[in-house]
């Protein structure tokens, strides 16, 4: 079966997005970050030594799962129904609430996607197709106040160039960008109100159900021992959000 | 009296609704040495580049050294000709064009030995000895290694006669073959083509606008008009004694115009 | 903020990737231009059919989609290929279809008159092409193979899609990890130049040598 | 992945959006390459030979860079500097840069296949500068060039997709979005593999009609 | 007698490291009709193309209507001439090229008035007028709208006669105008040529290599050789009675060619 597979090869290949804290690339090309690290430990455990992270875009991690281009998804790809319905996933592994980054002093005083709503001059910035742009469509926001942004790092600059009012990530994502950017300017508000904590998990094709219960056992076995906590946390990501809510759980929620 | 060497028989051809020759009939014998004169537009390259297989036929027959060009025998059916029998039959047929059409990218010698090497299978020395017997006979023995982007209109020519006889084709098509050269120039190539009409029994055909030299040159004078021939004979005859109106008139044009000094 | 000097060498590591596309991705182009181009103008009306759908369809629609269809929706079929095959599978076919029209255009462009002469020398068909044709056509098509070379190099950039690690992708990297936006882009801005610059210069001197001897010819 | 007629109906009102924004894109790039591109093709022609140099360079170098990072840079960088663009205005602007340089290598060629003698005749005729240009070269030079305008204004087209990098919400990036909140790739991407083929092949057909039009001048 | 209209003055011109003209001496008196001859590259259209602007000057001086042509005055000194200085001397001079060179997106009738209405600020009514005037005299009244793609050789080089005529330069140029016909259509142009000579005082500079023609038409015959002038006299004198071997020896060869029947 697939993990034999995997073991014979020696290694695994990861999709990862290029959104620290969940991956950081060193200047010498070597990938971290909290979501690569959390595989790596639980594969080591599995037998497979080494990890083949490839960097992707968000839009391209699925289709990349299903087109057999990547053997699992860890990225911070947030467990959501439809999702659930896409790939396979293992049980939580980082948590985050959703969070805005706004001008100093947040002027115009957002604190939930509604208030963005009904404010009719203001521009939201968010991923497309993520977990923050579905829940401000919900909220009420108008499509064409809703920037699709490429990236976190372009979202920060549309930020600062007064393009957009707001933008959108979790609270983790955001807090890394701004402290990267060292724009005094600016501020993170988060959590955003209304909205869920979300949590990801690593993303298994539908077809390789096995190989994702044999990394559930393995990666419970690694939140038991501690291990786990270890990694996650100096990136800034609670262990114990992760422990405490199950993937049965986070699929099913609306 | 042998069998013709060229037998041209009911030759119809049209460019789309154009028909430019219609009903020709001809025979030419082997050795014979004939001038194509006529108005422009009379179908006098046409004619030629019909039997170089240049052009397609849209009715009639033609033979060559007794075998016919635009068909072949199939299963006891005469059938169109296929690329294959029009590349057996260009054996006996050599031409030399307005243009020249030399290989630019070639020299002089390659432009000679190109094509006996590629369909004779000669040997490159072979091919390399007679090339420069002909560069020789045109009186360009010391151009071999030149290339045609160096050679006056005339020198190209002369070339260019030179690579159709290294083939040596039985019958030999020349069109308007000093029209493109400057005054000046025009009697070097007509002095070889002189020298080659008295020098081989080689059949030729030959349009021109030059009167005094299909007078010299030829046995046998046809003056087209409308693609059919109005008036042929021995050269004395077509040039001093027309019978035909059409010939008459074309003459004299030619003549108020080429006869100056 | 950090280690220029590493983050550098992280966009020369791109820049690689970039030079591989752009060589391989050339090189597949360069045999399917010859390929379908003569196959434009074949006496063979399907061989002509085929040709003419494949460069329509690989002109018409956007490189994007044809690099989707070939990373994600090939494999369905079957067909694995490696983002680095699947990148110049892409470009190849895709730049490879504007050659086809240049090949075809080029050998149009030979004038009637040296086909005209061949047949009077009695050449068959390939002795045609081989020895008096092409000779004359590839000269023909090289500034125009120069420029689509470098549409090929420009066009690496949108292999990021299928996550290939180019220049551009490995700026935008570079962009995430460092928080700086015109550090990156300027450098490849500059390394794209450099590198088209070095592909017009290459053809430049591959053109001097094929066009000598045919000088004045035109 | 299964092809799912529904699912792909469902979503045309979305692509149909984006495939506007797209078609406004393409056209209003083409009018800034068309003026920008004759402004670079006289400039080069300029007799001030720094003008002539410096222009050649920008335009080289503009033509030798993808048109992706320089859309990053007009859209992310120029606000450092002090300009701040609308996203569509900044994109229209790129391909509009981008594709002058192609314009003026067009208008270039078109200006030089103008046979000598028809300069010399205007000369002869004592035409000056301004009266050859315009009633002798520019009649001659501008039918000749639309075969190849056209077709680099189909080249644009097809580029547009780019613009979703700078948040330009065009029929690529309508479609990315659909395929991130439905997990359904096939649909949407295949659907935009259409539309632009659909456009392109009608254009195919119109380059013909313009080329059998305009394409040669008979002499 | 009279000032001459043309003064050539130690004209010198170079193509690169190429000499072309080197050191040419030579005047056109007003009225005068004058054959330029002389084999090819001998730089007989290099000097209608220096009289008409066309290339520059390497040194030396030329004088046309009394004013320097290549020079003019400016704060009492002689500096190299501005296209304003050209434009205006360009007003006495019109050339009929070997090519024709029509405007092929006008029509013969615009053809003909485009540069009167645009330099001369003539009214339509009255360019055209002249145009159709022009147009009767070179036998084409009927074909003032037809596009220049519509017409034969010899009528497109009626037009262009026609085109050079309506801005009634003084001095009239013509570079060959019959070597790109069709030998049938030489006939049509030469006699326009001969009655335009008769009718008017125009001054004409002929290049051509119809010695026939040149003799009729020309008042002097000049011949050149590798840019200089190596015999000079009435036509008369030069075709019958030729002085310099290099003459003899060129007329001897055209005659060979051209006169054949
Ligand atoms: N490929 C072609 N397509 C259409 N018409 C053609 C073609 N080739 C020749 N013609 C027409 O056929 C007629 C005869 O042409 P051809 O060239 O044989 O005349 P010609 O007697 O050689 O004239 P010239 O003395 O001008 O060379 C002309 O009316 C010409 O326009
Ligand atoms: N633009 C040019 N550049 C370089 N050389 C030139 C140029 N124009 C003419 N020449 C050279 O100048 C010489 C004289 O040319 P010109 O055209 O005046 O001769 P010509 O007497 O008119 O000859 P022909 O009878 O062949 O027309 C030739 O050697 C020619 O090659
Ligand atoms: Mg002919
Ligand atoms: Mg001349």
């Amino acid at each position: 079966d697939k993990l034999d597979d995997l073991k014979e090869q020696g290694y695994v290949r990861i999709a990862i997005g290029n959104e620290p804290p969940y991956t950081a690339v060193a200047s010498d090309g070597k990938v971290s970050g909290a979501a690569p690290d959390v595989a790596r430990a639980v594969f080591e455990k599995l037998g497979i030594k080494d990890l083949e992270a490839s960097i992707a875009e968000y839009g391209a991690m699925i289709p990349s799962l299903q087109a057999g281009r990547v053997d699992a998804i860890t990225a911070g790809l947030f467990m959501k129904p439809e999702r659930c319905n896409a790939v396979a996933y293992s049980e939580p592994i980082l948590c985050d609430a959703e969070a805005l980054l706004v001008p100093k002093g947040n002027p115009k005083g957002f604190k939930s996607y509604s208030d963005i709503a009904n404010d009719a001059a203001a521009k939201l910035g968010a991923p497309g197709g993520g977990t923050e742009e579905k829940l401000a469509l919900d909220a009420g926001v108008p499509r064409d106040r809703l920037i699709v942004v490429p990236d976190p790092q372009s979202g920060l600059k549309m930020v600062q160039d007064g393009r957009i009012d707001a933008y959108s990530l979790p609270v983790l994502s955001l807090n890394d960008l701004l402290a990267k950017s060292g724009d005094a300017n600016l501020e993170v508000f988060a959590p955003v109100e209304g909205a869920p904590v979300y949590c990801d998990g690593a993303a298994f094709n539908k077809n390789d159900t096995a190989l994702r219960d044999a990394f559930d056992v393995e990666l419970a076995k690694l939140k038991e021992s501690g291990e786990f906590a270890k990694i996650v946390e100096p990136y800034g990501f609670s262990a114990a959000a992760a422990m405490s809510t199950t993937r049965d759980k986070l699929c099913a929620a609306q | 009296m042998d069998q013709p060497i060229i037998r041209i028989q009911d030759l119809r051809k049209s460019f789309g609704t154009l028909t430019v020759i219609d009903g020709l009939n001809f025979d030419v014998m082997k050795g014979e040495k004939l001038a194509l004169i006529g108005p422009s537009g009379s179908g006098k390259t046409t004619i030629l580049r019909i039997l170089m297989t240049l052009e397609g036929i849209s009715g009639g027959r033609i033979e060559v050294c007794g075998e016919p060009l635009y068909h072949m025998q199939r299963h006891d059916a005469e059938v169109a000709a296929d690329e294959a029998h029009l590349h057996k039959m260009r054996r006996h047929i050599g031409m030399v064009f307005q243009h020249f059409n030399l290989f630019p990218h070639k020299s002089v010698l390659q432009n000679i030995t190109l094509a006996p090497m590629l369909t004779k299978g000669e040997t490159r020395a072979v091919a390399e000895k007679r090339a420069r017997g002909l560069l020789d006979m045109v009186g360009l023995a010391d151009k071999a290694d030149y290339m045609p982007s160096q050679l006056s209109g005339g020198q190209k020519q002369r070339v260019a006669i030179a690579r159709a006889l290294a083939l040596q084709p039985q019958i030999m098509l020349f069109d308007e073959v000093t029209s493109a050269l400057d005054p000046e120039l025009v009697e070097e190539v007509l002095e070889v083509m002189k020298r080659l009409a008295a020098e081989t029994d080689m059949t030729m055909l030959l349009v021109t606008h030059e009167m005094g030299f299909a007078h010299d040159f030829a046995d046998r004078v046809l003056f087209f008009d409308k693609g059919r021939i109005v008036e042929q004979g021995p050269p004395a005859q077509i040039f001093t004694a027309p019978q035909e109106d059409r010939t008459k008139s074309f003459l004299r044009k030619i003549i108020a115009a080429g006869q100056r000094v | 903020m950090g280690d220029w000097a590493g983050y550098l060498t992280l966009i020369l590591q791109g820049a690689w990737v970039t030079v591989k596309l752009t060589l391989m991705g050339s090189a597949l182009a360069l045999v399917v231009a010859f390929i379908a181009g003569l196959g434009r103008i074949s006496r063979r009306a399907p061989v002509r059919w085929l040709a003419t759908a494949y460069i329509e369809f690989f002109r018409g629609t956007s490189i994007f989609v044809q690099l989707f269809w070939i990373y994600f929706v090939l494999p369905m079929t079957g067909a694995e290929l490696t983002p680095m095959q699947a990148g110049v599978m892409a470009l190849g076919l895709n730049v490879g279809a504007y050659g086809a029209e240049v090949v075809r255009g080029a050998i149009l462009a030979v004038p009637r008159d040296q086909l005209e002469a061949c047949v009077a020398v009695n050449l068959t068909r390939f002795q045609r092409m081989r020895h008096v044709i092409l000779p004359q056509a590839l000269p023909l098509m090289l500034p125009t193979f120069c420029n689509n070379a470098i549409e090929l190099l420009k066009a690496t950039s949108v292999v990021s899609l299928i996550s290939l690690s180019d220049m551009t992708f490995q700026a935008q990297v570079v962009r995430s990890q460092t928080g700086s936006t015109l550090m990156p882009f300027v450098t490849i801005l500059l390394l794209y130049f450099a590198m088209s610059s070095a592909v017009s210069f290459g053809m430049r001197r591959l053109e001097r040598r094929v066009t000598r001897g045919l000088d004045g010819v035109r | 992945m299964e092809w799912d007629w529904n699912f792909a109906w469902s979503i045309m009102p979305t692509l149909l959006a984006g495939f506007r924004i797209t078609l406004v894109a393409t056209a209003l790039g083409a009018i800034v390459a068309a003026v920008l591109g004759l402004v670079f093709a006289i400039l080069r022609r300029s007799p001030n030979r720094l003008v002539a140099r410096g222009t050649g360079f920008v335009v080289e170098f503009i033509r030798g860079t993808p048109l992706l990072v320089q859309l990053y840079f007009i859209f992310y960088v120029l606000p450092d500097l002090g300009l701040r663009l609308p996203a569509l205005t900044a994109g229209v602007i790129g391909m509009g840069l981008h594709y002058a340089t192609y314009a003026a290598e067009v208008y270039r060629g078109g200006i030089e296949a103008v046979p000598r003698g028809q300069w010399e005749a205007a000369k002869a005729t004592n035409l000056t500068t301004r009266q050859t240009w315009l009633h002798v070269v520019l009649p001659q030079a501008v039918p000749p060039m639309i075969p190849a305008m056209a077709n680099y204004l189909l080249a644009m087209f097809k580029e547009t997709p780019l613009l979703s990098a700078i948040t330009v919400l065009e029929l690529m990036n309508q479609a990315k979005s659909v395929a991130n909140s439905s997990y359904r790739y096939v649909e949407p991407m295949t659907l935009v593999g259409v539309m632009f083929l659909v456009v392109s092949l009608i254009s195919v057909v119109a380059l013909r009609w313009l080329e059998r039009r305009y394409g040669r001048i008979s002499r």
